[in-house]
């Protein structure tokens, strides 16, 4: 459903993305791992449109690559970013109210009610500003919000960053439903072992470029995995 | 860009360097610079004062000109800035080789010219501003307008003779404000009127409405209020609509049909002290109303009125003089007496180069200005 | 001798601790590794001990000084220098001028600091250290025209230039190719024994063999603390990296 | 002083503050949404209160009057957004700022030169007394601004392009990510701001009977200096600093007269906040 | 003389747009109140002189003010960033038009006239010559200076500059001292070119004239200031011949510049 295709983008005169192709099938979940600065915020804002880039994005067959951020965001694709960035003070309904921005106000209550239904805290908090929320709070909204506009396909960029570890499980429970219910995810995760018990592929990005790719299976096994990190594989 | 900024160069060489050469007939025209706010906040006043010039360059004209010479205006723009003024009165007097030079711009901008005039020894008349500076100590600096302390006075004569005492005064904050505002105070002490309210505003104000609450609290008798139309209207409007019934007294900023439209009925009964009166039988008056109206399409007010006057007094001086030369020039107008311009009757110009002359009183009735009446008495007029 | 001392350092973002009561020894001459996945609270501890930031409690020696509350500047004039994750070059000016500024900050006590800022002993100086860093050959670039890989060099320059006791690298190597972190890293080891370095860096593989001692942070605190390779196969390291098991 | 005068004093500061609230009120969306100090605003302002004048002299109808005058304020300030603020998105705050001044200035000239120099009057609300202190320019300009921000209300908090508009102002890049078009809801903004102004200008004129070229120049800076003390970017606490401003300066003037300068003094106060509360006086309580 | 008279103004303007560049050009801090401390070294020299101070003590006299209330508006500027830097600094120009409108002895409205000029007119431009090419002089000296370097440091990355030595306060209010007493040595010069001054010569829409002069001609260099001075200052006399469309032109000309051309003419910066 996603076909990304020799992105490349460049920071001034720094390369950050280099020359990356990548997949994501229709209904799949697919992880994208590596360590810091290897340019996996950069390959997703690519997707969306929100950094200038060279490569093709395809989506559902229709190229991408010529359309600003929010037409991109029309066709049908979900975005959490790294770091929540809720609006912080608007209510927790209005944000994501937002998130469904594109829908008749009518698809627009029933999404509603289904995000409320998937996270019945954020339904407590319906009127709050989003800024008092707590990290865990604020990090179910982001999904919310990408989840109103009915998305095909989600892009969730390190999800888990700065949760306890009780809720990252109740999260990667929650994503894994609506995934269930048909949604494609590409996700940048820096709980590796939980990405790839989740996900069912998984891309490896180190210094720009893509270094290894396959199965989670493939990927959870081999010693790339553990290196790429810089950490060695210990015996337990 | 670059090329843009070298095409500015060459204009700017050109403005420079060129020192314009007159002479290409036998009877070349007589060359007489206007400096006039046409653009910016005082753009209204510039192109009445122009319009009366033109005025007066036409009829002159149409009269053979001066010393048989045709007289050919060359205006700039001063923006009421004294930095324009500045250099454009340099350029009027070198480049374009002016005969004489009419001010028809505000105080600062006059300030400013009228020494650079005088320094180059070329006359400079000022048509209505009213800081005194601009002809003090400057020989060949003179004014056509009332300086502001005399119709100061005549205001506070005017409240006098009104049998008027408790008297508020409202003063526009600039220099043409306060000139009439010492004037007027000098004046007051010595008739016996008692100053009962005293403010300022800026320039530009519109909205009186709580000065003249606090004004309404000590119930004068009547209200001097110093400004130009634009604020005169909303000042006299906002009064009455405050229920303030008092007499009204304002100056010669108020003398434009303007104020009357702007004011609308609230006009009604203003008083003001100006030099345009419209009831005078001279046809030097009558003629120049009937040609303004006919040429701008609205009534004049007394700042066309001025510089249409500002150009007949020089035309005239240069005829008595019989040649160009500033030095003759200037001592012709100075010997000048008993003038009638359309801007009162002049009785001569004082070693400053200031007029003595009449002033009027006018009322608004019935829509238009009329004479309420005039003051002739010289102690009162003399600066 | 004990160049750096933190004690009980705690920094908190509108009610998240980014710095929970943090203790940290560096050594004269030493090279140490700061390790940690992403917001571990690595770059807000350099900001803590550069002075761009104020602790909410806690103390920090440099030398046995009490420094917690110096301004940036004069900490740096002390002796601690730095680099920055997100690199800070003064883009307009060139990559020599860049590498100048340290080098006039004794005139730049001076009231008035008047004289020509590159003399010719300052710029023999600097091109000295750009020699040094690879970058002489740039040394008439604008900044802003250089690759990130350039710049980080340069920031390293810069830091260098200061004459630090204590040199402060934050993520040197984050967003370079493997020729460019080499490349890097060869200058680092070059100043080792030299320079007091601390090295915070996500690539723990190039970075942690080159570490003389390494401390792993996560979530605010310090998790681990010992030679490479035993922090290498620290389980509790390892966790903290891939992120807990389900079964755990 | 008495309470009747308080109470005249204070409405008649209401009028003026409502003014002020609807020139500022769009000076403080377009900064929210785009960065930019849009003292072409001021200029947008003029342009309104000629159209209506010219409306009202050829026709004479006081609707037309309103429609006109808006619509052409709102054509300009779009274009202005078009060809002007979008292109030089992303640049310095410095860029924009010198060519809106630019701009300012070449729009109230190009009056003069289209209008003529002089002060036209503009006789829509005779200053008739309605009911003691109250008079019906105080009730129409009071009124219609309270009418107008009410509509405003309605949008900004009601629907989807309000909601669009709070999300950009707060994070432009996810606003784009969940699918806002952010080129058509900037030039909304600007047509709202400048219908806003356009009607502020209309107003004005009629209040005070006379419009002339350079009206903009009084609400250029003093539009600023309500922005700021309503939190630079926030669009009620706006609308409350105009208001307030308004009735402060009418009480102090009357009270005070102008024995301070009041310019002076105002822009101290501003300093002030700037330097002790840069998110505005009001920010606290009133949110964006 | 006329062009004498008009080069003696437009040099008094590059100097301003120097020092005004040495503040933002330089160290990156937007003012757009640079006319209030104009201002202030013209009342100084307006008020001493018409005192009877010979203008060679008057002179240095406004300088020093100028500076000294530079010096508070550099402080004001520690606090402040960008916009509400800029806007901070314009309510500073007012409060200083105020203060000369207000305050006994500066004349009220009438402001301060017949100034007396210090010189004949040919060596007054030649005073005024000499001063704008030792501002030109001082301009690039300080560039290539250590204080240069530290203001166009913390222009580029204060964080940087910080942690590399740099007294960033102490320099932004160097800067600010530095370009308002230069401000203020023009504002005597034109006191005495002038000969009249009053309060609202020096008001905001000057603030706004100096900073697009160095907007226009291109900031951190010293020939934009330079030329910025000249076209803009220069414009009024250039188009005197289309007297009545100059202002509509000069502000189409700012907003064109700053549209297709945002560095500046000359500037590379951007």
């Amino acid at each position: 459903m996603l076909e990304v295709e020799g992105i490349t983008v460049y920071y001034g005169r720094a390369l950050a993305v280099d020359n990356v192709s990548l997949r994501v099938a229709e209904g799949a979940w697919v992880a994208l791992l590596g360590p810091n600065g290897a340019g996996k915020t950069t390959l997703l804002k690519a997707i969306l449109g929100l950094v200038p880039h060279r490569g093709s994005v395809r989506f559902l067959g229709e190229e991408l690559s010529s359309l600003p951020a929010w037409e991109r965001a029309q066709r049908g694709l979900g975005y959490a970013p790294e770091g929540r960035r809720i609006f912080p003070r608007l209510t927790v309904r209005e944000n994501l109210l937002l998130g469904g921005y594109r829908l008749p106000d009518e698809e627009k209550r029933k999404a509603l009610e289904e995000v409320y239904a998937l996270f019945p805290r954020l339904a407590e908090r319906d009127q709050q500003p989003a800024g008092t929320l707590s990290g865990g709070e604020q990090q179910m909204l982001s999904l919310g919000r990408a989840l109103m506009c009915r998305p095909k396909l989600l892009l969730l960029d390190e999800a888990s960053l700065g949760l306890m570890p009780k809720v990252v499980r109740e999260f990667f429970q929650v994503l894994s439903r609506v995934h269930q219910v048909g949604l494609s995810i590409l996700m940048v995760e820096q709980n590796t072992r939980l990405a790839l018990q989740y996900a069912e592929h998984a891309y490896i990005m180190e210094a720009g470029r893509i270094v290894l790719a396959g199965s989670s299976a493939e990927v959870a096994r081999h010693p790339r995995l553990v290196e790429s990190y810089g950490l060695r594989v210990t015996v337990e | 860009m670059r090329k843009v900024l070298a095409l500015f160069t060459l204009v700017l060489a050109l403005a420079l360097g060129s020192l314009g050469t007159a002479g290409f007939s036998q009877m070349p025209p007589i060359k007489v610079g206007v400096l006039a706010p046409l653009s910016g906040f005082a753009a209204a006043d510039g192109k009445s004062v122009l319009t009366g010039i033109q005025i007066a360059a036409e009829e002159i004209n149409a009269k053979g000109g001066i010393l048989g010479r045709r007289v050919e205006l060359v205006t700039y723009d001063d923006q009421a800035d004294p930095k324009q003024a500045v250099s454009f009165t340099r350029r009027l007097i070198e480049l374009e080789r002016v005969a004489f030079i009419i001010g028809g711009s505000y105080s600062g901008a006059s300030l400013a010219a009228s020494p650079v005039a005088n320094e180059a020894g070329v006359l400079f008349m000022a048509a209505y501003a009213v800081h005194p500076d601009i002809t003090r100590a400057k020989p060949f600096a003179f004014r056509m307008g009332l300086l502001g302390p005399v119709q100061g006075r005549v205001g506070a004569q005017l409240v006098k003779d009104l049998k008027l005492k408790r008297v508020a005064i409202l003063t526009i904050q600039n220099d043409f404000g306060r000139a009439l505002e010492a004037g007027f105070r000098e004046h007051a002490k010595k008739v016996g009127l008692e100053v009962v309210f005293a403010e300022a505003y800026p320039p530009g104000n519109q909205n009186f409405t709580p000065l003249l609450t606090r004004l309404r609290g000590v119930a004068p008798d009547a209200i001097y209020a110093s400004g130009y139309y634009a604020e005169a209207a909303n000042l006299v409007r906002q009064a009455r609509a405050l229920g303030l019934r008092v007499p009204i007294i304002g100056q010669e900023g108020y003398d434009s049909p303007k104020f009357i439209e702007l004011a609308g009925p609230a006009a009604e009964g203003v008083l003001l002290t100006t030099t345009l009166d419209r009831d005078s039988r001279n046809p030097e008056v009558q003629g120049f109303l009937k040609k303004y109206r006919e040429r701008a399409g609205i009534p004049a007010d007394m700042v066309a009125a001025s510089g249409f006057s500002a150009l007949k007094v020089m035309a005239l001086s240069v005829e008595k003089a019989n040649r160009l030369d500033s030095e003759a020039v200037r001592w012709a107008l100075r010997s000048l007496t008993n003038l009638e311009s359309a801007v009162g009757h002049i009785y001569y110009f004082t070693e400053d180069g200031d007029p003595v002359k009449t002033a009027t009183v006018q009322v608004v009735r019935n829509g238009e200005f009329r004479r309420f009446r005039n003051y002739t008495d010289l102690s009162l007029l003399k600066p | 001798m004990t160049v750096l001392e933190v004690r009980n350092l705690s920094k908190r973002f509108g009610g998240v601790f980014a710095v929970t009561d943090v203790h940290l020894q560096v050594q004269e001459g030493e090279l140490l590794g700061l390790f940690g996945p992403n917001g571990a609270g690595k770059t807000t501890l350099f900001n803590l001990i550069s002075g761009t930031l104020k602790p909410d409690s806690g103390e920090i020696f440099f030398f046995g000084e009490k420094i917690t509350h110096l301004p940036p500047h004069v900490r740096a004039r002390k002796g601690i220098a730095r680099t920055f994750q997100i690199v800070q070059p003064f883009g307009e000016l060139t990559v020599l001028d860049n590498v100048l500024v340290p080098l006039a900050q004794q005139e730049l006590t001076r009231l008035l600091p008047l004289r020509p800022y590159d003399s010719l002993a300052r710029r023999k100086q600097a091109m000295e250290i750009l020699e040094l860093v690879g970058l002489a050959a740039w040394a008439h670039e604008r900044a802003r025209n250089l690759p990130l890989g350039l710049l980080k060099l340069l920031e390293v320059a810069r830091s260098l230039a200061l004459q630090p006791k204590l040199l402060l690298l934050d993520e040197p190597l984050a967003g370079l190719h493997l020729q460019e972190s080499e490349q890097l890293l060869d200058v680092l080891l070059s100043l080792r024994g030299q320079v007091t370095m601390v090295l915070v860096e996500h690539n723990v593989r190039m970075a942690l063999p080159v570490c003389d001692r390494a401390v792993v942070m996560d979530a605010g605190r310090v998790i681990a603390e010992g030679n490479p390779e035993q922090v290498r196969r620290d389980p509790q390291v390892i966790q903290a990296y891939l992120g807990e098991r389900e079964d755990a | 002083m008495d309470w009747s005068t308080l109470a005249a004093l204070t409405v008649d500061g209401l009028a003026v503050g409502s003014i002020y609230a609807l020139t500022a009120f769009g000076l403080t969306l377009v900064y929210g949404l785009l960065r930019v100090l849009h003292v072409a605003h001021a200029g947008v302002y003029a342009v309104g209160a000629y159209g209506g004048w010219l409306a009202y002299t050829l026709t004479g109808n006081l609707g037309g009057t309103i429609v006109v005058g808006t619509l052409l304020a709102v054509i300009v300030g779009v274009f202005l957004e078009w060809w002007f603020y979008r292109p030089l998105q992303g640049k310095p705050p410095l860029v924009p700022l010198i060519g809106s001044i630019g701009l300012f200035v070449a729009v109230g000239d190009l009056l003069r030169i289209l209008f003529g120099p002089y002060q036209q009057s503009f006789p829509v609300l005779p200053p008739r007394p309605i009911l003691s202190p109250l008079t019906l320019p105080q009730v129409a300009v009071v009124g219609s601004t309270v009418l107008l921000f009410l509509l405003v209300y309605v949008v900004t908090n009601r629907t989807a392009l309000g909601l669009s508009w709070k999300a950009i102002a707060q994070d432009l890049e996810m606003a784009a990510a969940v699918g806002i078009p952010l080129p058509r809801y900037t030039r909304m903004a600007f047509a709202l701001a400048s219908g806003l102004a356009g009607v502020a200008g209309i107003l004005v004129g009629a209040y005070y009977n006379q419009i002339y070229p350079s009206m903009g120049s009084v609400p250029a800076y003093k539009a600023l200096a309500v922005v700021v003390l309503g939190g630079l970017g926030n669009p009620w606490g706006t609308v409350v600093a105009g208001v307030l401003l308004g009735v402060i300066e009418s009480i102090a003037t009357a009270f005070l007269g102008n024995q301070f300068p009041p310019e002076g003094v105002a822009f101290l106060a501003m300093i002030l906040v700037l330097l002790f509360r840069p998110q505005g006086l009001l920010a606290s309580r009133i949110q964006g | 003389m006329y062009s004498i008279t008009v080069l003696s103004l437009l040099c008094i303007y590059a100097i301003v747009a120097i020092s005004l560049n040495l503040v933002t050009g330089l160290a990156g801090q937007v003012t757009l109140g640079h006319a209030a401390f104009f201002g202030i070294g013209a009342y100084a020299v307006g008020f001493l002189t018409t005192r009877g101070l010979p203008f060679f003590l008057a002179w240095p006299v406004g300088v020093f003010i100028a500076a000294g209330l530079g010096l508070l508006l550099g402080g004001i500027s520690l606090r402040l960033r960008e916009d509400f830097l800029a806007i901070a600094t314009i309510g500073f120009n007012f409060v200083v038009v105020a203060a000369f409108l207000y305050l006994p002895y500066f004349g009220g409205a009438y402001g301060i006239s017949g100034i007396p000029r210090p010189l004949g007119n040919t060596w007054f431009f030649l005073l005024i010559l000499v001063s704008t090419l030792a501002v030109m002089w001082l301009h690039e000296h300080v560039r290539r200076s250590d204080l240069g370097l530290a203001l166009m440091s913390l222009r580029e990355s204060e964080l940087a500059a910080e942690t590399l030595g740099v007294d960033v306060r102490r320099f932004k209010i160097t800067a600010f001292v530095l370009g308002t007493g230069i401000a203020g040595l023009a504002g005597g010069l034109y006191a005495g070119y002038i000969g009249v001054i009053r309060p609202e010569d020096f008001g905001f829409p000057l603030s706004v004239t100096f900073l697009a002069m160095v907007a226009v001609g291109g900031m951190g260099t010293l020939w934009g200031p330079v030329a910025g001075a000249f076209l803009l200052g220069g414009f009024a006399q250039a188009f005197a011949f289309v007297y009545n469309y100059q202002l509509v032109l000069y502000g189409l000309l700012l907003a064109l510049i700053m549209r297709y051309r945002p560095q500046g003419l000359l500037g590379r910066i951007l």
